[in-house]
């Protein structure tokens, strides 16, 4: 554990990445104690520009509700959905790649096929139209992302499991008389872990940037407020207020920046063997 | 001799930083001379490599020479620069390596590959350099040299593409070749074929030929001088018939003794035991592609009408080359691979056809220790997990399975303390003994030891094959042997059974099949151990 | 060869339907139907008048009628008549196509082009600042939401500095013909080519570094470089042509992303393609339309599996035989 | 907000002074959103298709913006005294655009066959007529069963189009070839429609009034994005932003613009009402005093002046007060949270959570549900956003399912037409968005507009609406918004554009483009 800090810590990126990650998961679990106020809140006339008021430092949109109430409130929906729909699209896609992986034959052959499905249809497409037809909240939001996102993860966990299946202490396990649901969970499982954890925190961001995606679009919950829809709200007003999608652009850049550095930071300490060159 | 081609005077590589020592190689100081071939000896991690590459200029980054010289037509090579380096590469020194896999292009033709050495140094046509790429390829002995010049390296076994890799290093009729374990990677009879290509080639042209190997057998096969190497430096140094003969130095003494020796003692079994297991018609087939959309399946009869007995207490031997389905038998017998046909029984019990509990049930008496240390213990487990999940899975209580699994590594010389710790903390040799306490957990009477020791040093290898052979007399096991290694299964095997292509060419005692094998293919077998003639030499 | 196309093609045919038949539940489990829709745009409808555009599209038939009579029209090629724009839905889906595929297409190029440059680039000077400038930019596209960089763009080019038009695929009754026509949707085409490929030049810069990076370890560069060739030989023949194998396997599922894959872009600038019409399809609970886009999207990611395999098997000999 | 809009006083100005001789020639762009499904208004009356085919097709007769009527078809039209039988005299030199020559026949023919099948909204009119006959070749009379005040208004080209018998006759409507080149007997003709892209009407040269139309061709832009079609605005692509062509957003900033005209006149005859269907069944919204709560707590002259650009009216009532028969003698609902708060606390209201369904139109509208939700949330009611699509808001009003949701319905000129109907308890019934949605039951209403409808003199269906309004606004079956000001913006020099109640639906027959 030592060892991977150490490893971790010396990838400056990385480093960048937790500092702004620990920032945004601050404001938002203390949202509410800085800016008590609900950030939907009219407070002041409507298009007031940054900085020209100190109590709305961003300035306020077309109802006049102020802008960094809402990235602080927006940063929970972001972060909330993000973590929520990659758990749960590591739900499907483990079991899944699991399973596939570790009996093969026709077992994999049925469920790589079914994973294919989700492939084939575009996957932005594929959420638009769930989160359409669920008719958008949080819930339909979350599964619908989480449906569009675990292929990838089946993917890779039927990959790591096909060549884990065939490790020596893998059969040493059976041999042993071993249940085949204890050697996956026991003997294959914690050996995905490492590129699981990388690619789940690489999921958060694309999960993050898919709802905000969705947002921008009109499907978000509307009794959130979202980066996403603080952007896709100020969209027809961009020629009158460019901070009302600038800032939560920055916002959501960030975030994600800050995700996939961890990522990088995460493969190199994870996968020493995959580490990059220079160090 | 002054005529060296060749000098490298107290040359020092360092390591980077957090490596195991600082430096790869220290203070190492030998000549090359032409026509010679010198082979530089060590076990893994001894710093043989290094200084070869050191001398072709392709250390690894962020390993670098520090001091010393490595002189060559009156230059020194650490000082030239990149380009000078460039032009002495191919044309002077030539190199080939261990992995003739992964050494050529997959993607670029054989005779692009061997052109690229002349276009490299802008000599001859396009016309010419594909007329002198057939000339190699006949020379370095490829059969339908046209037919190889089109084919890709997939198309090539591992014996032709190293004759491809020796064919591009000789293009230019270079000064100094190079061969970092150029036979490592080859069966047996393969490796027996290149040592005498290298042999002769080297002769013919008058090269120098520096040597990198791990195995004394080849030390002994090619050697004009010969170089031991530990942690970096020489540490004797010699012609070959000197250092292998009479060594000086404790631990060269060391590693010559640990060789398994090839002549087999008639064993002392007298009599037979009772046999324990009895394997019949066995058979099995892969088919490769095909499925429900797929193309024509090709099918390879792996395992074709096997029959094997083993008596109680009796080491049973199956040796033979790469693909000759030795480890799918072993696979067959524990039942990790279905066989097509024939039955396996065990105490009487046909595993071949048990499922379920009564499977598992029955594996308890037969078990199975592997050949990679590392891929063979879970890296998440603690040892005492890895040992103790067995009898755990047969119902054996926690503290109970724990207990005997204290008792297993101090069995296998380990600390009782190693419970608790896990096995990336261990050695190769360690491992493998922690791989063999699990074996013997369930308490088996049968064991299937697959290539068991094949990946060890051969001073680790000597070890475990004396542990193994304790714990065999000591808990009355019957196990079976399946090696590559004709000299480990001469030690430690009673009985040796020889397979081919799927098939046991020959069974019958191990002194019996080395003094005086039957088949033919056995013959070719024996005849290419490398140091044979040597030891028989020194025997006789 | 001809043989595997041909399986390849009959397996795609039936994840066809099947991509159909599960969109078809998927889509008449939405809440509303066609009927209804256009109803609500007359302003004012009865009972009556809902029931008899329910008859007109076939609506009043029981669900599994329906999805039998549009799968017997799909494997007829027929793809329906759409409800809503009054057209067939073949019509429709290909007076989208040229725009998108425009669209998409320049945005493929450019950024499967300058993606492998700068990964090239990148890798050659690993370590060194060039490198770490390349990398962070690729990282930075890469964070970046797609819709907001849209957005800023066309705050910038277009509303502060009026360089580039915003939004649309061409001035709209400009009525140019020929080289000014082309022209003038060349410049409509910059921003969200642009934009919609700065995401992918980012990916493939990522993927082509690292791959080259990890090619460069291997045996046979070593090889090469024992051979004494020089490295920017190396470089070429070597390492980037194997390195480049992955980097076909993502240029593989991003062109089958051409058809589909826009949606987003296409909303910011306006650009009247086929992602938009899915977008209306779906509001309008045009249902032959809706499945039609997902059929042409889906038949396109097909499509590019099987060039990219086909691709594949050129690139790489060792698959021409396994 | 208020102070920026000073300069749409002196547009109004403008468009209303100054007329000057008209001019011949020119071609007006317009931008058309959506892109109409067809241009056959006889079977599609959505508001694309009127707004194109109202050049093409004609009713009887048009309506100032007062709402009287004018000639069209007809030049001239008697009502006996009983409000029983009206007589129209058409004009007798009329041509369809393929030459056929216009008769009664046609007239009788559309409303009594075509359009009784195909014209849901028409239907329910009709149900008063006992019959329709054509005396001859240029008389039409129309036989009531009993008086029905609003029927001189159901006669514009929206309502009731009139259609060409001779090519439809006989044939199955839907699928008739000539459904894609529409023949009317209006000013202008169907050229090309090139679908994604344009409509091109031209002149009717053979129109019956003398010396019109003036233009020579219409070009209707098919410009599927809000910024876009600013944007063609202000690049002078287009020339006339029809309502609701622009995000409420942009307006403003559009109508800036020199040589930039903007009118909220035009919508007279439809009288866009906005209100909240509010659930009278069950929940917190059954009870009356919820509802009043809901009047007080909203703040809608904010909602005006930041959403709608400060256009439009706060609704007093159920009528608008462009209707006939609009009386302001009612209890008023001022911006009053403390009001609010205390009926709700006289009714106890526990916290329930109220759904509120924005009307998925766009972005002006899910603003002001947010800005709805949060007026509310502020004296204590929780509201939760359900957020759907026109699909999906569509089938949960016509079922039922919402406790709030915002709409806006016309009024066609009279409160039989466009009232009543959501209002009274006989039209209460699931599967429908433009009945009594919310399931209000009085029947003192019921029975006042039962008596307003087939009142004979405007006197006494005054008196009744008045009363009827008086009740309504007491009970608040659903929560009026606004009236809303839909914004035609034009160059300058497009003069006579607006004229008539349904603006732009029938304008282009006396525009003119000044030089």
């Amino acid at each position: 554990m030592a060892d991977f800090w150490k490893r971790f810590s010396r990838n400056r990126g990385a480093v960048i990445g937790v500092a702004i990650l620990v920032v945004v998961l601050v404001v938002a679990i203390l949202a509410p104690l800085l800016l008590p106020q609900s950030p939907w809140r009219m407070v002041q006339r409507p298009f007031l520009p940054p900085f020209s008021m100190d109590q709305y430092p961003l300035g306020t949109d077309a109802l006049g509700r102020d802008v960094l109430s809402g990235l602080a409130y927006g940063a929970q929906v972001s972060l909330l959905v993000g973590l929520v729909s990659t758990l749960a699209a590591l739900l499907i896609g483990i079991p899944m790649g699991a399973l596939a992986g570790y009996f093969g034959g026709w077992v994999d052959d049925a469920l790589m096929r079914f994973t294919e499905f989700f492939q084939t249809v575009p996957s932005f497409a594929l959420a638009i139209v769930l989160v359409a037809i669920f008719q958008p909240s949080i819930y339909s939001i979350i599964a619908a992302i989480a449906i569009v996102s675990w292929p990838p993860v089946a993917r890779l966990v039927r990959g790591e499991v096909l060549s884990l299946r065939s490790r020596e202490y893998v059969e040493a396990a059976i041999l042993s008389g071993q249940s085949n649901l204890t050697i996956i969970l026991r003997q294959v499982l914690p050996n995905t872990i490492s590129p699981i954890i990388v690619l789940a925190s690489l999921m958060v961001a694309t999960a993050i940037l898919l709802e905000s995606a969705l947002s921008f679009m009109g499907l978000g919950d509307p009794n959130m407020m979202s980066w996403g829809y603080m952007i896709g709200a100020a969209r027809t007003v961009i020629r009158q207020a460019w901070w009302l999608s600038f800032f939560p652009g920055v916002a959501i850049l960030l975030t994600v920046l800050a995700l996939n550095l961890i990522g990088e930071g995460l493969n190199d300490a994870l996968n020493p063997r995959l580490a990059r060159r220079g160090k | 001799m002054t005529d060296q081609v060749l000098r490298v005077e107290n040359l020092k590589i360092a390591l980077p930083e957090g490596a195991d020592r600082d430096f790869a190689v220290n203070d190492v100081s030998f000549d090359l001379h032409a026509g010679e071939i010198l082979c530089i000896v060590g076990e893994s991690g001894s710093g043989k490599s290094m200084s070869a590459n050191a001398a072709m200029g392709l250390l690894p980054e962020l390993v670098r020479p520090v001091g010393g010289r490595i002189l060559f037509d009156g230059n020194d090579l650490l000082t030239l620069s990149e380009d000078e380096m460039m032009d002495l590469r191919g044309r002077k020194i030539a190199m080939i390596f261990q992995e003739p896999m992964s050494a050529l292009n997959p993607l670029m033709r054989v005779e692009d590959q061997i052109a690229e050495v002349f276009e490299a140094h802008g000599l001859l046509t396009r016309k010419e350099r594909k007329e002198r790429a057939v000339t190699l390829l006949t020379e370095v002995g490829i059969p339908d040299p046209e037919k190889a010049m089109r084919a890709y390296p997939f198309q090539l076994s591992g014996g032709q593409r190293q004759r491809v890799m020796i064919a591009m290093a000789l293009a230019l009729e270079p000064q100094i070749l190079i061969a970092d374990e150029p036979t490592t990677a080859l069966d047996v009879t393969t490796q027996a074929q290149i040592l005498q290509l290298i042999r002769n080639l080297q002769e013919q042209r008058g090269m120098a030929v520096m040597f990198i190997t791990h195995d004394f057998g080849v030390v002994a096969e090619i050697a004009d001088r010969v170089a031991v190497m530990q942690y970096g430096k020489i540490v004797e140094a010699g012609t070959a018939d000197e250092v292998l003969d009479n060594p000086q130095h404790a631990y060269t003494q060391k590693l010559i003794a640990a060789i398994p020796k090839l002549a087999a003692e008639a064993s002392e079994v007298a009599e037979p035991g009772t046999p324990i297991l009895d394997v019949a018609g066995l058979n099995k087939t892969y088919r490769t592609g095909g499925g429900m959309f797929g193309a024509q399946a090709r099918v390879v009869h792996a395992v074709n009408n096997v029959s094997l007995t083993l008596a109680e207490g009796e080491t049973l031997g199956i040796v033979g080359e790469s693909g000759s389905g030795k480890s799918s038998v072993g696979r067959c017998l524990v039942r990790l691979m279905q066989p097509d046909s024939g039955t396996v029984k065990l105490a009487g019990q046909d595993m071949a056809h048990l499922s379920g509990g009564a499977l598992r049930e029955a594996r308890k008496s037969i078990q199975m220790i592997f050949q990679d240390p590392y891929a063979s213990l879970n890296p998440r487990a603690k040892v005492g997990r890895i040992i103790a999940e067995g009898p755990m899975a047969h119902g054996v209580s926690k503290r109970e399975a724990y207990a005997r699994a204290v008792e297993l590594l101090e069995l296998v010389d380990l600390d009782a303390l190693s419970i608790d710790r896990y096995p990336h903390e261990f050695s190769g040799g360690q491992r493998q003994r922690i791989g063999i306490a699990r074996a013997l957990a369930l308490e088996p009477r049968v064991i299937i030891a697959d290539e068991a020791v094949s990946a060890l040093d051969v001073s680790i290898q000597a070890q475990v094959l004396d542990l193994l052979a304790d714990l065999k007399k000591r808990l009355n096991l019957a196990l079976v042997f399946i090696t590559h290694d004709l000299r480990v299964a001469a030690q430690i095997c009673d009985r040796i059974a020889v397979m081919q292509k799927g098939e046991i060419v020959e069974t019958g005692p191990a002194h019996a099949i080395f003094d005086n094998p039957q088949n033919a293919y056995t013959r070719t077998l024996i005849e290419a151990i490398p140091g044979r003639e040597k030891e028989l030499a020194a025997a006789g | 060869m001809l043989r595997f196309i041909l399986m390849r093609l009959g397996k795609a045919a039936i994840i066809l339907i099947a991509i159909l038949t599960l969109n078809f539940f998927l889509i008449h489990a939405a809440p509303g139907d066609p009927a209804a829709v256009m109803a609500g745009e007359a302003g004012a409808a009865d009972a009556k008048f809902i029931a008899q555009l329910r008859e007109q599209f076939g609506l009043d038939k029981p669900l599994l009628v329906q999805l039998g009579i549009y799968l017997k029209g799909v494997i007829q090629l027929d793809l329906g008549y759409s409800y809503r724009q009054q057209m067939p839905v073949a019509d429709l889906i290909f007076q989208r196509l040229p725009a998108t595929l425009l669209l998409t297409v320049s945005a493929f190029i450019i950024s499967l082009f300058l993606g492998t440059l700068a990964g090239v680039l990148a890798s050659a000077r690993v370590g060194k600042w060039s490198d770490t400038l390349i990398s962070s930019l690729a990282l930075l596209f890469y964070a970046t939401p797609l819709f907001w960089a849209a957005l800023m763009a066309v705050l910038l080019f277009s509303v502060y500095l009026n360089w580039l038009p915003g939004f649309g695929y061409e001035t709209v009754g400009a009525n140019y013909t020929g080289f000014a026509r082309a022209l003038d949707i060349g410049k409509h085409l910059i921003l969200p080519a642009a934009t919609l490929g700065l995401f992918f030049m980012a990916v493939y810069m990522r993927m082509t570094r690292a791959s080259m990076l990890e090619v460069s370890q291997l045996d046979f560069v070593k090889t090469a470089r024992a051979k004494g060739l020089k490295p920017s030989i190396i470089q070429r023949r070597h390492i980037f042509r194997n390195a480049m194998l992955p980097v076909v396997t993502l240029a593989g599922l991003q062109a089958g992303q051409l058809v589909g894959g826009a949606v987003l872009t296409e909303t910011v600038f306006a650009w009247p393609g086929i992602g938009r019409l899915m977008f209306e399809a779906l509001a309008q609970r045009d249902y032959n339309l809706l499945l039609g886009v997902f059929f042409v999207s889906a038949a396109m990611v097909l499509l590019f599996n099987l060039v990219t395999d086909i691709l594949y098997r050129v690139v790489d000999p060792r698959i021409r035989v396994a | 907000m208020l102070k920026k809009l000073v300069p749409f006083a002196a547009a109004f100005l403008v468009s209303t002074a100054l007329h000057a001789e008209p001019v011949m020639g020119g071609r007006a762009n317009v931008v058309i959103q959506p892109e109409p499904p067809s241009l056959m208004m006889g079977l599609v009356q959505n508001g694309p298709t009127q707004m194109v085919a109202g050049q093409i097709y004609e009713g009887l007769l048009r309506y100032d913006e007062k709402l009287q009527p004018m000639p069209q078809l007809a030049k001239s039209w008697e009502v006996s005294d009983d409000g029983l039988t009206y007589t129209f005299h058409l004009h007798d030199n009329v041509k369809w655009h393929d030459g056929e020559p216009f008769t009664s026949a046609d007239v009788v023919f559309s409303a009594d066959v075509f359009l009784r099948e195909t014209h849901a909204r028409l239907r329910t009119s009709l149900e008063h007529v006992e019959s329709i006959t054509a005396p001859d070749d240029t008389t039409v009379v129309f036989k009531l069963k009993q008086p029905f005040g609003p029927f001189l208004g159901i006669f514009e080209a929206g309502t009731m189009p009139i259609i060409p018998k001779h090519i439809y006759e006989g044939t199955d409507y839907n699928n008739n070839p000539a459904n894609n080149t529409p023949i009317g007997t209006g000013p202008f003709k169907f050229t090309e429609w090139v679908k994604g892209s344009h409509i091109l009407l031209t002149r009717n040269e053979d129109y019956y009034e003398e010396g019109k139309p003036y233009l020579d061709e219409i070009y209707w832009h098919v410009i599927p994005d809000a910024a876009s079609r600013a944007v063609a605005y202000e690049t002078g692509v287009v020339d006339i932003l029809p309502g609701g062509s622009i995000e409420n957003f942009d307006v403003q900033r559009v109508a800036d613009m020199e040589n930039t005209c903007i009118t909220d006149k035009g919508w007279e005859y439809f009288g866009p009402h906005s209100w909240m269907w509010l659930n009278n069944r069950e929940g917190p919204t059954a009870d009356a005093r919820f509802r009043q709560a809901v009047m007080y707590a909203m703040d809608r002259d904010f909602a005006r002046d930041a959403l709608w650009n400060g256009l439009g009216k706060v609704a007093t009532g159920p009528v608008s007060s462009s209707t006939r028969f609009y009386s302001d003698e009612v209890t008023q609902y001022d911006y009053d949270p403390e009001k609010a708060k205390a009926l709700l606390d006289e009714m106890g209201y526990d916290g329930e959570t109220v759904r509120l369904l924005p009307l998925p139109y766009g972005e002006t509208w899910q603003r002001w549900a947010e800005a709805v939700k949060q007026n509310l949330e502020e004296v204590g009611v929780n509201v939760e956003i359900v957020s759907t699509d026109v699909a999906g808001w569509n089938q949960k009003l016509a079922e039922w399912d919402y406790d709030m949701a915002f709409t806006y319905l016309y009024q066609y000129g009279d409160p039989a037409l466009g009232v009543a109907r959501s209002y009274i308890s006989t039209n209460i019934a699931k599967g429908s968005q433009w009945n009594n949605v919310e399931g209000y039951e009085n029947a003192d209403v019921d029975a006042l507009f039962d008596k307003a409808a087939v009142a004979v003199t405007d006197e006494e269906r005054q008196e009744l609406y008045t009363q009827v309004q008086q009740k309504l606004v007491d009970d608040v079956p659903v929560a009026w918004l606004l009236e809303l000001g839909f914004p035609t913006i034009y160059r300058c020099n497009v003069k006579d554009l607006v004229t008539t109640a349904i603006g732009v639906n029938d304008g282009f027959k006396d525009a003119y483009i000044e030089e």
